[in-house]
């Protein structure tokens, strides 16, 4: 019956798209987007930061890649994983070639694994450093991979497949310091641009389309990212076609959403501010207190006056409801000055002396500083008039986020206000108040450390979900608010603009994932261009091909075949 | 003799600058390493355990005892090795030296335009003392001086560059345009320079008036100046041959000094205009503790204000016979 | 035949405090080829007259008289007119070469501009015409001397400078202000055997507070004293016998006549005396000294005094 | 005392002088009375981003700050960052300039570390200190002070190392004046004057550093300045696509602008009486 669906689906999309023939061919198309200087795109020289990734990710493929649902087949066609998720055979696709035109083969990828693992003392660490799990890999045919793992890595499809930049062997093999290696041949990928022109100074990047992409042709000519010194101002004046937006920056996206030149979509940022509590000094290292501090914010207020509506109440459980592994439903402590002046009474922090400031059973006022980065001075200043109301008083003290960070790890605070990315996935749990570290609770370690390595995914879900409970229950942190993330983008332009699934590889919350330079299945109407993703995505339901949970399928070539038939014959009808 | 005290005094300064460029970064709370671990654009912690830190830190080589540290980097910068910058990935020489000429582009015209304007309407508004001119030239200067650059460069792209829309608002030069000739790359970049170029000469014209006002009326009352009037020569001639010169000379050493201002101003100019110099680098530098960029860039502005301060003393050796034959 | 006659000259100058009346009311004649000396102390005025001649004096003071030179009246000229006269016909050695010669120009480019100026001629023979005026005022190698700085000149050689940058345009009238000013006595002497030797056939008006060198350099002395002039005589009858007592004061403080100074120090410009200006100092003042003021008397031997001792 | 009447007399001549004071004093009772004249707490908040109507003359700010009475406030802090690092460092500069001038060999090292400081670049510096210092106004002061002394100091110290060799200085030392009284009785009411011109200057040079350190977010974004005004408006996103600048960054900026103007007003009107050959009239 499913299988029957399907196939009509495919036919209705076969059909739709022989309606729409292709246009004639037209003037180059370019696209011009708010970038800066991010570094050389190779992968040992982009800046160890999300633009830089995604910089480099437009030249380099990697194994696997994420659309906005889920994991998808990329250098992969397929895999499997045996051994509990300590052996990984990939599959590669069948014809695909360097820009330089060498084709890509298992040796590659060996090479690349072994290779950054090898110079895993220069600053590679962030995005590789995964890489540690890895025992060897073996290429036992021009087109398979075997990666075998030290321990079992829930998150290989990602982090390791969807993460690591697959390069070219005849290029590197003799590169000794690839991070300074920036020759024109540091830039030769697989991916569907290749680098034509880079100004470090000006921070421009000038890409090309990559005519020869195993994917297909890119739907612009050419992409160009340029650093312009207001988005907004560059956006309206035309100097760019796209531009993203976060928190408080809603103001401006409302002008370009009554604009009828522009589109908007909004995001998670994977972005969290929170309190965060020094868990081992006195009072904060009272859940009790910490649960009063919690009831005495008002966030709903702090995301209407200062962020002005750009954001969501925060999880107290830290991970974003955006992402696969949230947990809904936990203890949210609105505002209830009610509650929170209890607490602090059962406490014996009372007002004794009636100057409206609580103070402790020493008889010493209840009075800290509140800590605070530069960018969040106004928040803190909100939460400083709303603690006063409870009768705890608070100054205060904004400062560099280097300077508050270290301030953090040193342990030398009560509260401060900070914020950080990355919160798709459940790593970032490991010390929740990060960037300090002063909450221990040896269950809640033993859960975390449990489930880095479990492969069932329900099993793991559940113990993230224990994380989470934790936290919300303990409060060594109180989250705030989830920024909102808005692309304003030129529909004439390119209009495929999404947010990726869990953020682009590794959680990076930006809307360019290469995935929108090729058509989609919606599209197909449009311009007769299909979207290879949905090609996949439909074979793979044909074929009930699952890779994540149906990894070790035994009928998987069979299924596999299908899938490049039904590929074939699209390739035959030009649609993609 | 006076000119060896003179390279001698230089010499130490530069020194100098190096130890507390050395010093300076070091004293500062927060690991360099703190920086590699979050990320300011996506604001994406990485915890690093311990041993991938150590790897770090050897690879800069953080670990070494700080009298090693400095002594390599003494050998370093006479190599021209100013280190290699965490956050830009790259020799901080290279990523210095590819802003460095933005820098000297907007940081040189300015200085040019605004001396010669400065001076010439300083020695006009002397010359014309108490009289109406003087009076509207000194308010307007003294005015337009008292803007801040970034207050004035704000300004200036909402008139010019929003509201009459006739310059660009960002950057150097126009991304990837293909220019047909030399001529058109020279109007582009100057297209873009006049904005950021007016901000600095417009808030910095009045040192040089002020000074040269202040200068040229000193020399106008020099009895030399009697002595060319008696002669009967013209008041053009008088001004010309006799006021402006002596008066100049005091001046040549300020023009120096307000070259440092200058790539001081150059910081907010550049950064309000994004315009790629090294005013908007050290900035960066600074908000993200890259350590050996902030050092690199730190050490090159020092190096060229003490560039400029030596060309000024020479100058003035130059330009007044008294010191070169004393 | 009078070469320069200044009629009933006032020069003040308006200040905060009041009139400062540097010049208040001086009839004087320089006949050709006369040496006159103007003596008085410092601050009496006798730089301001020099500098009205040539109108060297800032555009905010008020000047009221005549000063006819060559049946022109100076003060009416227009400023084209009055340049070509000034460093042309009428030449000025300002005091304290030190600071009257541009420090940063060569001392021969400082003479020739006048001389280009003046006569013409082109740099090459203006260049010329320097080394030879540099020859005549005795300045040693002055083809070397030519490119050099003021400042590697001495004092003496400076106003040797000064002296033929006067005299570069070849003028009919220099004012001479107090040019030996500073300099050592052996210089001085030099300096004024110079000026003797290069004012023959020329007027020349000395302005000195040094008697001795006016005594052996000068025809007649005018003698200054508080914006006014108090005495007019031949040098030989002002040295012999000096009529005022003022006169007979600043000679009497000579070194060779005892030393005596004068009693009292100079009036202030702005308030002068009532009734005769120097009563408040004189020895010999008189109940109507204090009560009015004297007029110029003219004596039959061609001098003139204002005293009423000799009224 | 007469010359000080004297100086106040041709000051008052001044026009440029007296308008500089004029503004100046306005401002200055603007910050004394902010309370009074301010129509509401600056913190008090109300709703974000309105335009100018009768409830708030100038609209509000990105958080709902009332921003006519931000401006108000503003003059308070900017106002007294600006006197109280000037009165500091002049002092420090006024004692060191003195010493340093009638002690030659004290003076000779005073020289070389001031030296130092002019030689390297004041506004980087100050940025990296800025930025790794805990941002707060004492904090700011410091760092002011720090790199504001050595002007002075260079400038007192030439000035009494020519009245040391003054006639009547040597004749008070022969004397047998001390050398504390010397200075304090003789020298010192001489550079005076100079003193003034220095701390109006150094007022003026911190005003214009404290705009630009909170306009490049290293202020203290907690307290209400000009600077900071300016730094959140121009972090404002739409600032310059709508016409939010002219009630929000406008404002402040032309207050930095008019007390510049009137701090440099009154700078250029006293070195005019200092120096008398820039006087109009030449006696």
């Amino acid at each position: 019956m499913r299988k029957l669906l399907v196939f009509l689906m495919l036919a209705a999309l076969l059909a739709s798209g022989f309606a729409g023939m292709p246009a004639a061919a037209e003037d180059k198309k370019v696209l011009k987007i708010e970038g800066g200087d991010y570094g050389y795109p190779s992968p040992f020289t982009f800046y160890s930061r999300g633009p830089g990734y995604i910089r480099m990710s437009l030249i380099f493929d990697t194994l696997t890649w994420k659309d906005d649902e889920e994991i998808i087949p990329w250098l992969a066609k397929s895999w499997k994983s045996e051994n509990g998720g300590t052996k990984w055979t990939l599959y590669l696709e069948d014809d695909v070639r360097w820009h330089d035109g060498e084709p890509l083969t298992a040796d590659d990828v060996k090479f690349t694994y072994e290779y950054i693992k090898d110079h895993s003392g220069s600053p590679l660490f962030k995005w590789f450093s995964v890489l540690n799990y890895m025992d060897h890999v073996e290429a036992p045919n021009d087109r398979t991979v075997v990666v075998t793992l030290t321990d079992p890595l829930p998150s290989f499809l990602t982090d390791f497949a969807g993460c690591i930049p697959i390069i070219p062997e005849h290029i590197w093999k003799d590169v000794s310091d690839p991070t300074r290696f920036t020759d024109p041949e540091a830039v030769i990928g697989s991916g569907p641009f290749k680098l034509a022109e880079y100004n470090k100074a000006e921070g421009y990047y000038l890409y090309e389309a990559n005519e020869d992409y195993f994917k297909g042709v890119p739907l612009v000519d050419e992409l160009i990212l340029l650093e312009v010194g207001d988005p907004a101002l560059a956006l309206s004046a035309g100097e760019i076609d796209e531009a993203s937006f976060w928190g408080s920056e809603i103001d401006a996206v409302e002008t370009f959403e009554a604009d009828p030149n522009f589109e908007v979509i909004s995001g998670p940022s994977f972005w969290v501010l929170k309190t965060i509590f020094n868990c081992e000094k006195y009072p904060t290292n009272i859940p009790d207190f910490r649960r009063a501090i919690a009831y005495g914010i008002d966030r709903g207020e702090i995301i209407d006056q200062v962020v002005h509506g750009g954001a969501i109440v925060a999880n107290t459980g830290i991970l974003h409801p955006d992402s696969s592994w949230y947990m809904p439903g936990l203890p949210d402590y609105a505002k209830n000055d009610a509650v929170a002046n209890q607490l602090l009474d059962d406490l014996g922090f009372i007002d004794t002396d009636g100057d409206g400031i609580r103070e402790y059973p020493s008889g010493e006022d209840l009075e800290f500083e509140l800590l605070t980065g530069d960018r969040f001075a106004r928040e803190a200043e909100l939460i400083q008039e709303q603690l006063e109301a409870i009768g705890i008083k608070t100054t205060v003290k904004a400062m560099s986020t280097k300077t508050l960070d270290a301030i953090l790890k040193e342990g030398n605070f009560y509260i401060a206000v900070s914020g950080h990315g990355g919160i798709a996935n459940p790593n970032l749990l490991e010390t929740p108040n990060w960037p300090g570290d002063t909450y221990h609770n040896d269950t809640y370690d033993s859960i975390f450390l449990e489930q880095e390595t479990e492969m069932n995914h329900a099993k793991r879900k559940d113990l993230v979900n224990q994380l989470q409970k934790t936290i919300a229950n303990d409060l060594p942190v109180y989250t705030l608010y989830h920024p909102l993330i808005w692309s304003v983008y030129n529909p004439d332009k390119l209009d495929r603009w999404f947010y990726t699934l869990n953020g682009v590889a590794t959680g990076i919350p930006i809307e360019m994932n290469k995935l929108i330079f090729f058509a989609r299945f919606g599209d197909a109407n449009e311009d007769g261009d299909i979207d290879m993703r949905d090609v996949t995505k439909i074979a793979r339901m044909i074929c009930w091909l699952d890779p994540e949970t149906d990894a070790a399928d035994a009928n998987r070539d069979d299924k596999l075949n299908v899938l490049d038939i039904i590929y074939t014959e699209l390739i035959i009808l030009g649609r993609v | 003799m006076h000119h060896l005290t003179k390279i001698t005094a230089y010499i130490l300064i530069i020194f100098v600058a190096i130890s507390i460029n050395f010093a300076l970064p070091r004293m500062m709370p927060g690991d360099p390493i703190t920086s590699l671990t979050d990320d300011p654009t996506t604001g994406m912690p990485v915890i690093m355990d311990e041993d991938i830190k150590e790897e770090i830190r050897s690879y800069y080589g953080l670990d070494k005892p700080i009298s090693e540290q400095y002594t390599d980097y003494l050998k370093d910068i006479l190599k021209c090795d100013l280190g290699w910058s965490i956050y830009y990935n790259a020799p901080v020489a290279e990523v210095i030296f590819e802003r460095l000429k933005w820098t000297l582009l907007l940081v040189g015209t300015s200085t040019l335009i605004y001396m010669i304007l400065g001076i010439f309407l300083g020695a006009v508004s002397a010359w014309k003392r108490g009289e109406r001119g003087d009076l509207g030239l000194l308010v307007s200067v003294l005015s337009i001086g008292s803007f801040p650059s970034f207050f004035l460069a704000m300004l200036f792209i909402i008139l010019f560059g929003v509201k009459l829309d006739i310059f660009p608002i960002f950057g150097a030069t126009t991304p990837f345009m293909e220019y047909s000739s030399t001529f058109d790359a020279f109007k582009d970049v100057l297209y873009h320079l006049i904005l950021p170029a007016s901000t600095l000469v417009l808030t910095s014209i009045d040192g040089p008036y002020l000074l040269m006002r202040n200068s040229m009326l000193g020399v106008l009352g020099e009895d030399y100046i009697v002595t060319a009037r008696a002669k009967g020569l013209t008041e053009w001639a008088i001004l010309k041959d006799h006021a402006i010169k002596n008066a100049l000379l005091p001046i040549t050493t300020v023009i120096a000094i307000r070259m440092g201002f200058m790539i001081s101003g150059a910081i907010f100019v550049e950064t309000v205009f994004a315009y790629p110099g090294i005013g908007k680098l050290l900035y960066d530098a600074v908000s993200f503790s890259d350590y050996p960029l902030l050092q690199g860039a730190f050490l090159i502005i020092t190096l060229i204000i003490i560039a400029a301060n030596f060309i000024a003393d020479m100058t003035y050796l130059y330009l007044d016979p008294r010191v070169k034959h004393g | 035949m009078n070469l320069l006659k200044i009629k009933a000259l006032r020069v003040y100058f308006p200040t905060d405090d009041g009139i400062v009346k540097a010049v208040d009311g001086v009839d004087l004649n320089i006949k050709r080829e006369e040496i006159l000396g103007l003596i008085g102390e410092t601050g009496c005025g006798k730089t301001v007259l020099g500098m009205s001649i040539m109108r060297l004096i800032q555009s905010t003071t008020l000047t009221d008289g005549e000063i006819i030179y060559k049946d022109r009246d100076l003060l009416s000229l227009s400023d084209d007119e009055m340049r070509k006269i000034r460093g042309g016909e009428i030449a000025m050695v300002l005091q304290n070469p030190m600071t009257s010669l541009n420090p940063v120009i060569r001392v021969g480019e400082q003479i020739a501009e006048t001389i280009r100026l003046h006569q013409g001629l082109d740099k090459k023979a203006a260049r010329k015409r320097v080394i030879e005026m540099l020859r005549d005022v005795r300045i040693p190698d002055p083809e070397k001397s030519v490119d050099s700085y003021p400042h590697q000149l001495s004092g003496g050689m400076q106003e040797r400078v000064m002296i033929a940058m006067a005299l570069a345009s070849d003028p009919e009238l220099i004012i001479a202000d107090e040019p030996t000013k500073g300099l050592d006595v052996t210089v001085k002497r030099e300096i004024i055997r110079l000026m003797k030797e290069v004012t023959a056939k020329r007027s020349m008006l000395f302005i000195t507070h040094d008697l001795g060198a006016a005594a052996e350099i000068c025809d007649n002395i005018a003698v200054m004293y508080a914006g006014e002039l108090l005495e007019h005589a031949s040098v030989d009858s002002i040295f012999s016998e000096p009529l005022h007592p003022y006169s007979e004061g600043l000679l009497n403080s000579l070194p060779e006549r005892g030393l005596k100074p004068i009693r009292g120090i100079s009036p202030s410009l702005i308030d002068t005396p009532q009734g005769c200006r120097f009563h408040p100092r004189c020895d010999y003042a008189m109940e109507i000294c204090r009560e009015k003021h004297p007029e110029m008397v003219k004596l039959e031997d061609g001098r003139a005094v204002r005293c009423f001792l000799y009224a | 005392m007469r010359g000080a009447l004297k100086s106040g007399n041709v000051f008052c001549k001044n026009r440029i002088g007296v308008t500089g004071l004029g503004i100046l004093s306005v401002f200055i009772l603007t910050a004394i009375f902010a309370p009074f004249l301010a129509p509401y707490d600056p913190c008090e908040m109300f709703e974000p981003m309105a335009p100018p109507d009768s409830q708030h003359v100038l609209g509000t700010n990105d958080i709902g700050q009332d921003i006519w009475s931000e401006l108000i406030y503003a003059s308070r802090i900017s106002l007294f960052i600006a006197f109280t690092t000037s009165i500091i460092a002049t002092f420090i500069g006024t004692l060191s300039g003195l010493f340093s001038g009638y002690y030659e060999r004290f003076g000779f090292f005073v020289m070389r570390v001031v030296d130092l400081f002019l030689a390297l670049p004041r506004l980087p510096l100050i940025i990296i200190l800025a930025v790794f210092m805990p941002t707060s106004i004492w904090n700011l002061i410091i760092i002011f002070v720090l790199f504001g002394w050595p002007i002075t100091t260079r400038i007192i110290r030439s000035e009494v190392l020519t009245l040391r060799t003054r006639p009547y200085i040597d004749s008070e030392r022969m004397m047998g004046a001390g050398d504390l009284y010397i200075l304090g009785r003789h020298i010192l009411p001489n550079i005076f004057p100079l003193v003034v011109v220095q701390f109006v200057m150094e007022a003026r040079h911190v005003i214009l550093a404290e705009a630009g350190l909170s306009f490049l977010g290293l202020g203290d974004p907690t307290s209400k300045s000009w600077g900071m005004m300016l730094h959140y408006a121009f972090e404002y996103p739409t600032i310059f696509i709508s016409e939010v600048w002219k009630w929000w960054m406008l404002p402040p900026g032309l207050c930095i602008v008019v007390v510049i103007l009137a701090l440099v007003f009154v700078g250029f009107a006293l070195e005019e009486i200092l120096n008398p050959r820039l006087r109009r009239e030449i006696v």
